[in-house]
């Protein structure tokens, strides 16, 4: 965190939850996304499912309580809520396959004005053999929609949300909602519009921290933290 | 065959295990078939390629060892993974490096598509559409065909000399059960090899102990059981392990 | 949706079953949801696509009723099936001579090519190619294609806008646990449909009490649960049920 | 049974269950074959499964002692061997088609000499979507080796071992052994080879009824009944 003013990691897990509806079936990509978990609930008939086939797990394990065959994508520790339930591998992608996640939410390098988004490689090299897909293609590919949560800009200031993504995509197309540790930017057909800006954020200085058009939406606001 | 051996020892589990074998390595932090692996270290085959979802750390230990030690010696030609570099370019490791340089082969899937086509390799599917990876460097040289308008990839199944596998419940007939995430990739690897070789947390127990509706992977897939020894790595070493999985995983992703 | 309803009657569970709907019907002998089909029999929803084992004979009966009596009373423009017609010239039913004559669509599919179509359509896959029926009538139409210097044909998804599925345990997540052979096309098909209703059997329990490491069909495929009441159909009318199927079985088969 | 002497059908079930290995996973169609697991013994290291997804099944339940839930492939009451156990119809024949089953045995009109069989449809009507195929494709295009049962002669004494099908075939190859009420005939490139015949048969009549050539192997010799 090197902007300041901003949102911290947790706040940034905080907005992402804001934007899940009751009933949604989540997947939560490791970094900021999984602490959204703190803010979202089961009872809620919110459903956390891992790419590991835990469908149903709750917060992190408590330290000394942890289940050492109880893991979430991250394999960090985790809980199993009531009526949480296990799946083998193809049976877990079986489930992102077929659609049902409601969202699945990632980080990234890069967001296109166009939805499509960069995770997987760190280079341009042209190597397809090398990098760190794991669960993000198929989520990106078969999920209703993404959510993407990133600093706004690179540690030597670049934007990273752009016009073409310079790396190679993890989808040519899904991604429905940025957040930022300055701002939470929508997508529609026409590219990226600002909906939410960090308390003491100015939106001039986001539109020149982003590296494409961004339209102020109408009923622009501070984000709720 | 229809009916496991139950075999004696680790060392005597893997002992076949062939210079140039294709071996499916299930885990996901827990369901690591530890015991088999730092056999299988010491045994000494080599020129081998392993399916698994990531090309694994070294454990730095002499025991347990684990698929990341056989990549480090040399010994692996061809990883299959999800993951085959890290996302981090300031953590790239020896094996990414192994690769870069032409190596070690590695073919790169989709974790989904790596499922599924463990999955096909055991139900006799020779290939499949999968809508994951269209339209990124992943599909390149692979058929792109629509279905209802859509477009999808071509996958090919994948198939193992061996599979090992790491069980918590066995019976004597073969019949295995995993507990909670341990699950993860061992049900689909049981099914896709020619020999499926199964480290047990539990006691073996008699056929007919487990309940029938109850079991993951039907004995008819599994060739050998072998009870891992009291000095073996489970319940006890298992945090350890665990932990270190977790931070191998923080360290290869963002 | 994330959390199944439950509701009070098989009347309401079946009441948007809708003309020219598509519902997979699981059952071979056991595992048949009995209560729901005889629901939608009195509510009388036509136009109907089936997918199933067999077609289906009429029970003759009041109640339960079955996909046969659809079929009998015209309300099935189509069925997808693995047995379409009598392996017997002497025994062709009525729902042989609706489809000899036009009356009815019927698309045969080799058994474990129709089972492996319904996890497709669960799982996500589009598309796949099985050597079932190559370079038989089967094959007509189909794309062949090699595969290591052997032929296989491509065969398509199914899904389906409802499925009907009998379960033995449920809870209030929806999740479920079958009983032996009853388990058959239930966890699949119960992927593979826009709606999934469930006729349960035993008392549906609170969300946590059944084992997570034992349960079929996970909770978020299940969109409705409904008890069989106790004049439904199960344990008590069940061997009645089973044994008639079993004849109708063996009428239909050499 | 109108051919008299020959073979009831339970001694056919025995004859074949004489041709299977210890070790071997069986499958067993309806009728015929399905009597043979009167005579094949899990305790051998047998495993008979059927379709519907039981693995490691025994013989029919006992009056009265049958448990409606678990039938066999012909929708019979059976019983569970210890350390048998279920799987779902598309993991059932995930088995099959990963070629685990030794032998497919099934009852069939036609065998002709190249190895195929017709047993799903009783016309040549053109019309391939009616018929009852069952199992049978998947199982004799993956099965190690298929085994028919069959009378070897039609109701009206025409051959059901003939040169060519003129039924639609339920596989173009795969049988290695048919066994007959008057027979045992394995194929072999070249076609049929006569291995055993019934007690009280002649060789000559059974090279008569059989509408292809017939070869008769050096170590002809009766059934053991």
């Amino acid at each position: 965190m090197t902007n300041a003013p901003g949102l911290t990691r947790d706040q940034m897990g905080a907005v992402l939850a804001q934007h899940v509806e009751p009933g949604w079936i989540v997947n939560l990509g490791i970094g900021i996304p999984v602490l959204a978990s703190n803010f979202l609930s089961w009872d809620e008939g919110i459903t956390l499912t891992s790419e590991n086939g835990v469908i149903g797990y709750g917060g992190l394990a408590a330290e000394g309580e942890e289940d050492t065959d109880l893991v979430n994508a991250g394999v960090q520790f985790t809980t199993l809520n009531p009526g949480g339930t296990i799946v083998h591998h193809a049976d877990s992608f079986a489930l992102i396959r077929r659609g049902l996640v409601d969202v699945t939410m990632l980080g990234a390098y890069e967001v296109a004005q166009d939805g499509s988004f960069a995770n997987w490689k760190t280079t341009n090299d042209g190597m397809g053999n090398m990098g760190g897909i794991g669960g993000a293609m198929d989520l990106a590919a078969c999920a209703k929609r993404v959510f993407v949560a990133m600093e706004h800009v690179t540690r030597d200031g670049q934007p990273r949300l752009v016009e073409h993504c310079s790396l190679p995509v993890t989808a040519p197309t899904g991604v429905k909602l940025v957040v930022t540790d300055l701002a939470v930017i929508s997508l529609d057909a026409e590219g990226f519009v600002l909906e939410e800006y960090a308390p003491g954020v100015e939106i001039a200085d986001i539109v020149a921290k982003t590296g494409a058009p961004l339209r102020v939406s109408d009923s622009v606001h501070p984000v709720a933290v | 065959m229809a009916r496991p051996a139950i075999v004696a020892s680790m060392e005597e589990a893997v002992a076949d295990v062939f210079d140039g074998a294709t071996i499916m390595i299930p885990g996901f932090g827990p369901g690591s078939p530890w015991n088999l692996l730092t056999a299988l270290y010491y045994q000494g085959a080599t020129d081998l390629t392993t399916i698994s979802n990531g090309v694994g750390f070294p454990t730095g230990v002499e025991r347990p060892r684990s698929a990341g030690d056989l990549v480090m010696e040399g010994r692996v030609k061809k990883v299959v993974a999800a993951f085959t570099a890290s996302t981090r370019p300031s953590r790239a490791g020896t094996a990414e490096q192994m690769i870069r340089e032409g190596q070690m082969e590695a073919e790169l899937s989709p974790q989904g598509t790596l499922a599924e086509r463990i999955r096909a390799g055991g139900a006799g599917i020779p290939a499949f559409y999968t809508p994951a990876g269209v339209g990124t460097l992943i599909a390149e040289g692979k058929e792109v065909r629509q279905f209802n308008g859509r477009d999808y990839l071509m996958e090919e199944a994948l198939f193992g000399d061996f599979a090992f596998i790491r069980a918590w419940k066995a019976d004597t007939a073969g019949n295995l059960i995993y507990r909670l995430s341990a699950r993860n990739f061992n049900p689909i690897m049981a099914m896709a090899a020619t020999t499926t070789i199964v480290e047990v947390e539990q006691p073996i127990v008699p056929a007919g102990e487990l309940d029938p509706d109850s079991i993951h992977t039907p004995g008819v897939y599994v060739h050998r059981l072998v009870q891992i020894p009291e000095d073996g790595f489970f319940a006890v070493n298992r945090q350890q392990l665990v932990g270190q999985a977790a931070a191998q995983a923080a360290r290869s992703s963002s």
